[in-house]
């Protein structure tokens, strides 16, 4: 329905013609992406949900039901269990792989309901900016972390890991 | 339909919860204090019932997005994908209860009280 | 008013109306009017198979192809045109499967072949395999490779442009002999944009009919709602005549009470017909092919059975097909859409139960008169420059008086191919014909008459009462009784359209008023159709007269030619002028049909 | 799919059990039917019309919609054409549910409740049950729905083992009715997703031994609006009127696509 080649074009009589050789724009895609990023993005969606439910069960398995539950965790609890480099190590990768897990969710779900391109771009932004800050804040607590916090007076205080006297004495 | 409607929604809670969750972590960093006050708030009935709901999202999420993993990697997936929903329904379930019971004895047990 | 300007304009977009887009858009600017969308076409309705004498299963022939389509048609056929048939269907096949048409394949990956009824080796000696097929798809799969392929050459579609009106102008003209006539030639179509209510003028060289059938003018049809005879009702009022249109086959196996279309092709793979009592009826009728006798034959001998009471069902008003004996897997394998619409539609699991079926109006072996070359035809020599036709709109005719099973898909593939090559050839070397003054005249005045009548009138009950007296006087069995009477109740029909109304007054998508036309082109349809009835006095395929049951070679041996005339009169026709045409023989001499 | 034709003659006369006469025992009963209307020529806003109408034992919610339209409301526009389920003319939203009103039996759906037909969703309304279907073309026409083969052309057919041409057996089926396609979740969203239909006829030729094009064609289903927004919700396996397992094809394609870029 493109070329009409029209000898004599009178204005149109009455209404509109819905479909006088045109799509409504809605429906006409940009362009066509170039690279795979899509497909890499799919990729990775699947490769760290299958690591994702292995990390997170696990550490939802040791926090919540060994020991005494969610009664135990305390700042001894989390220092004690980072100062073995596995657990820095699980915890390290959970927060990246959970944080780009969730980003590129949240971006499929911003792509499929952010109407105009102006919403989409602002939501983008702040959903990376958040992403950025959360997996850089994550990232250096868990390396700068020190778990035998001594008071002024150079004791350990109250709420160290009990590991921590045989480390300071 | 509703299996991906709900997968869509617990992903957004578990993201939202996941922001907070490092954020309230990352208080370790702050101060010990700070942290096990914010932790303590963890241990309000609220919040258990709330942790619930959470473990809950994230294991319907876990399950469900090892079902549309088998539906996307295993030849035979669309076929049974109904199958696999009930599957993972009965899964979550299972799970669901096994750990409920034990979260609230956990924390009946340690109550203190309000 | 827009006035578009193509060197060709395909009307309809069915099989015949894409292949011939196929060939004539890769050789000038064309245009294909549509009233559907392209895949709503009926084409995607058909079944079976599209026979060529391929001869990748077994033994095969082109020319015992043109003998089983001869003497299928009782003889009427005109030979040439079967002979061009036969001939080029193998490359119309092959064209059709390097276009990707996914048929089904033999071990050794060859297109695979099956039976279909009234094909035949060696003139009659047995069945042949020779239907190529695509489950019971093929039709479905010509359809839409044939869209694919005017995708892949970007052919233009107007899609939901209804063409109302042939735009012609006559010219005095000299034969050789130096008598004078009137020669017609074609200027171009008016076409109505469903989408926005408004006129268009299409004006062309070459203007090609491709625009189906006319099923509709029956009550049980295996005919879509849109088969309403459009073409042939435009070209009869322009003054072109219409061949042989007594002549309509009834399929055999509709679904009893429905007419949805059952595959010739389940009885090509080995389901029989059973009368109430079990028996195999068609063992009677024609003891060598049985039930693989031709379609006019097996009709005939269903209806016989249902009128001397071995009809089965609560009103014994049907026969039953059956499937029980063959494999449910090769059922599964080969039929699996026909015995899914038993499914659906009755309720019935054809592994296990036999289906109900009875004949079912479904192809026009008449129509729009033409030459081999797809040309139309102004009376019995004269061509009209520029207008071609082909499919179930015109008559070339290879079908003669009943058409043989999967001969429609190798019509359309055939005669759209030859239709779309002569009207690029003739638009490339021809001028345009002036438009004349205000063409769209008459189908403004009679859309204005619909929209603004106050008759009262209904569409679908005139319509309705048509159907129903063609089924009941026009079927399987006709006489001169039961013609009059119809022809009757069409009379009084159209005085009635007169003072029809329609309900939505609106532009937008108002199928209301264009039912209100197409109800025009069946009544004028089922007029000219029983009028030919009345005038042939014999039994010939499609045809049977129960006061002359007999074919009758000697006065009848013609093709009929039926004119729109307003001045004329006989035998209490008005307005039809009847003439004749003779037959083309090449090779074939008539015979007794027996099978 | 070859022809091992029975060759066994079956019995001249058998006995027929006291069959179930299927098409026989014809029962009237009342349905209320519900429908979507729309008309910019007369009021801007869609409205709801009901009908109370007595139907028959075979008849299917294109009856319905036919009997309003030819006894009582002539104004109630659809489209429909062969009206048994082939050419794909006739989809709609009914019971909230896509399928094509051709072979949606009345029976099959409970009566007892009003009978709800709306127009697909995802494309934009024209008129009551009518849709604009020029965007699902124009996907359809973007993925090369043709055959591409630039090997020269043989004097007789392409060879194709009848395993070859099974492999995509099942996505030739498809008629372009847009069933599927109007019942995916992620097209809805935007419209901007190629959509099950034009992933199926994709499909289609990507594996078809005969065709030479499929790399162009994965490449175009590797956009950003290609397979990769596909969620696998199966509304359109379930919607596919065809039943073509279209989510299996898709998967099938997003498959191809990986293993090629491997």
């Amino acid at each position: 329905m493109t070329a009409t080649n029209s000898e004599a074009v009178l204005p149109a009589q009455g209404i509109e013609a819905p479909r006088s050789g045109r799509i409504d724009p809605k429906y006409l895609r940009s362009s066509a992406s170039s690279g795979s990023f899509e497909m890499v993005a799919w990729v990775f969606m699947r490769v760290s949900g299958a690591a994702l439910v292995v990390l997170i069960f696990v550490h939802l398995f040791s926090n919540l039901m060994v020991g005494e539950g969610i009664h135990q965790i305390d700042f001894a609890f989390v220092a004690g269990k980072w100062a073995n480099p596995v657990w820095q190590f699980w915890d390290l990768t959970m927060l990246w792989l959970a944080m780009l897990h969730g980003t590129n969710g949240m971006r499929t779900i911003i792509n499929d309901y952010a109407e105009k391109d102006s919403t989409r771009l602002w939501l983008k932004s702040i959903l990376y900016l958040a992403c950025a800050v959360i997996i850089i804040l994550g990232t250096l607590v868990i390396f700068t972390f020190e778990p035998c916090l001594l008071d002024d007076a150079g004791n350990l205080m109250d709420y160290s890991p009990s590991f921590c006297e045989s480390v300071v004495n | 339909m509703w299996s991906w409607v709900g997968h869509r929604i617990t992903g957004v809670g578990i993201f939202f919860f996941l922001l907070v969750h490092v954020l309230d972590t990352s208080l370790v960093r702050v101060s010990p204090e700070a942290y096990d006050a914010v932790i303590g708030a963890y241990k309000h009935p609220i919040m258990i019932m709330g942790e619930i709901g959470l473990v809950g999202a994230i294991v319907f999420h876990a399950f469900n997005g090892l079902r549309i993993i088998l539906v996307d990697f295993w030849k035979q997936g669309t076929r049974y994908h109904r199958q696999m929903l009930w599957a993972v329904m009965v899964l979550w379930f299972v799970t669901m209860v096994a750990f409920s019971i034990r979260h609230l004895m956990i924390f009946f047990e340690g109550w203190e009280g309000f | 008013m827009q006035v578009h300007k193509y060197d060709v304009v395909i009307v309809g977009a069915g099989g015949a109306g894409m292949r011939a887009a196929i060939e004539s858009g890769q050789r000038a600017h064309t245009a294909v009017l549509t009233k559907l969308y392209p895949t709503r076409s009926h084409t995607g309705a058909a079944q079976g198979g599209m026979c060529a004498a391929l001869a990748n299963v077994e033994e095969d022939n082109w020319e015992w192809h043109t003998f089983d389509t001869v003497k299928g048609g009782d003889y009427l056929v005109d030979q040439d045109a079967a002979e061009v048939m036969a001939k080029e269907a193998i490359d119309a096949v092959l064209d059709l499967e390097k276009m990707g048409l996914p048929f089904n394949r033999t071990p050794e990956g060859k297109i695979d072949q099956r039976r279909f009824g009234g094909h035949t080796r060696d003139h009659g000696k047995a069945a042949v395999r020779r239907a190529c097929y695509a489950a019971d798809r093929t039709g479905h799969m010509i359809l839409q490779t044939l869209y694919q392929n005017c995708v892949k050459h970007n052919v233009e579609f107007y899609n939901e442009y209804y063409v109302l009106d042939l735009i012609t102008v006559e010219e005095d003209a000299t034969r050789e002999d130096g008598t004078t006539y009137k020669q017609k030639r074609v200027a171009g179509v008016v076409t109505y944009d469903l989408a926005s209510g408004e006129l268009h003028i299409f004006q062309a060289k070459s203007v090609v009919f491709a625009t189906g059938g006319l099923g509709k003018i029956f009550k049980t049809t295996s005919n879509a709602h849109t088969l309403t005879a459009d073409g042939m009702a435009l070209a009869y009022r322009a003054g072109i005549p219409l061949e042989d249109m007594e002549f309509v086959q009834f399929h055999p196996t509709g679904l009893a009470g429905l007419g949805v279309l059952l595959s010739e092709a389940a009885r090509g793979e080995g389901g029989i017909l059973r009368n109430s009592d079990g028996e195999r009826f068609m063992e009677r009728y024609a003891p060598t092919i049985k039930d693989l006798a031709p379609r006019d034959i097996v009709a005939r001998a269903m209806a016989q059975e249902v009128r001397e009471g071995r009809g089965a069902g609560p009103n014994k008003d049907y026969v039953y097909l059956d499937l029980t004996h063959l494999e449910p897997e090769h059922i599964d394998a080969k039929l699996p859409d026909i015995t899914e619409f038993a499914r659906t539609y009755l309720a019935v699991e054809p592994h296990t139960e036999p289906v109900p079926v009875f004949p079912t109006c479904h192809y026009a072996m008449g129509g729009v008169p033409t030459n081999i070359k797809a040309e139309v035809l102004q009376d019995n020599e004269v061509v009209v420059p520029g207008l071609y036709a082909a499919g179930e709109v015109a008559c070339v005719s290879v079908h003669g008086s009943n058409r043989l099973g999967t001969n429609s898909l190798l019509d359309i593939n055939v005669f759209g191919k030859r239709a779309g090559i002569y009207a690029a050839e003739y638009a490339s070397t021809a001028e345009f014909v002036e438009l004349p003054e205000a063409p769209e005249t008459f189908v403004t005045e009679q859309l204005e008459m619909l929209r603004n009548s106050s008759g009262d009138q209904r569409v679908a009950t005139i319509r309705a009462e048509l159907q129903d007296t063609m089924d009941l006087n026009m079927q399987v069995f006709r006489s001169e009784e039961s013609i009059r009477e119809a022809l009757d109740k069409i009379y009084e029909l159209k005085g009635r359209y007169q003072q029809i109304t329609v309900q939505d007054k609106g532009k937008r998508f108002n199928l209301d008023l264009l039912e209100a036309l197409e109800l025009g082109f069946l009544l004028d349809m089922a007029e000219v159709m029983t009028v030919s009835a009345m005038h042939r006095k014999e039994s010939r395929g499609g045809h049977y007269r129960e006061d002359y049951p007999d074919r009758d070679d000697e006065n009848f041996m013609l093709h009929s030619m039926l004119y729109k005339d307003p001045g004329f009169e006989t035998e209490g026709v008005k307005g039809i002028r009847f003439d004749t045409k003779p037959v083309i023989f090449t090779r074939y001499e008539p015979m007794e049909r027996k099978y | 799919m070859s022809t091992p034709t029975v060759e066994k003659e079956p019995a001249s006369k058998i006995d027929l059990a006291e069959s179930g006469d299927g098409a026989g025992a014809v029962q009237q009963f009342d349905i209320t039917l519900k429908v979507r209307r729309y008309d910019p020529e007369r009021t801007e806003d869609a409205w709801w019309d009901e009908w109370n109408l007595t139907m028959f034992g075979t008849d299917r919610v294109l009856d319905a919609l036919h009997k309003v339209k030819w006894d009582v409301d002539g104004t109630l526009t659809f489209r429909r054409s062969c009206a048994h389920g082939i050419c794909g003319s006739d989809a709609m939203r009914i019971n909230g549910r896509n399928r094509l009103a051709c072979k949606t039996l009345l029976k099959d759906l409970d009566t007892s409740k009003p009978i709800i037909v709306e127009a697909i969703k995802g494309l934009p309304v024209e008129k009551d049950l009518i849709v604009d279907m020029e965007p699902f073309f124009q996907s359809y026409r973007e993925i090369m729905p043709f055959m591409i083969n630039s090997s020269p052309t043989p004097t007789a057919e392409r060879v194709q083992s009848p395993e070859e041409r099974q492999r995509f057996d099942d996505t030739t089926k498809c008629i372009l009715c847009a069933a599927c396609t109007s019942s995916c979740p992620v097209f809805w969203t935007d419209g901007q997703y190629f959509g099950p239909a034009a992933i199926v006829n994709a499909h289609r030729f990507i594996f078809d031994s005969r065709d030479d094009a499929g790399d162009m064609r994965l490449e175009i289903l590797n956009d950003r609006e290609g397979v990769w927004r596909c969620r696998t919700t199966f509304n359109c396996t379930e919607a596919c009127p065809r039943g073509i397992e279209v989510t299996k094809a898709i998967q099938e394609v997003k498959t191809a696509i990986l293993t090629r870029s491997l």
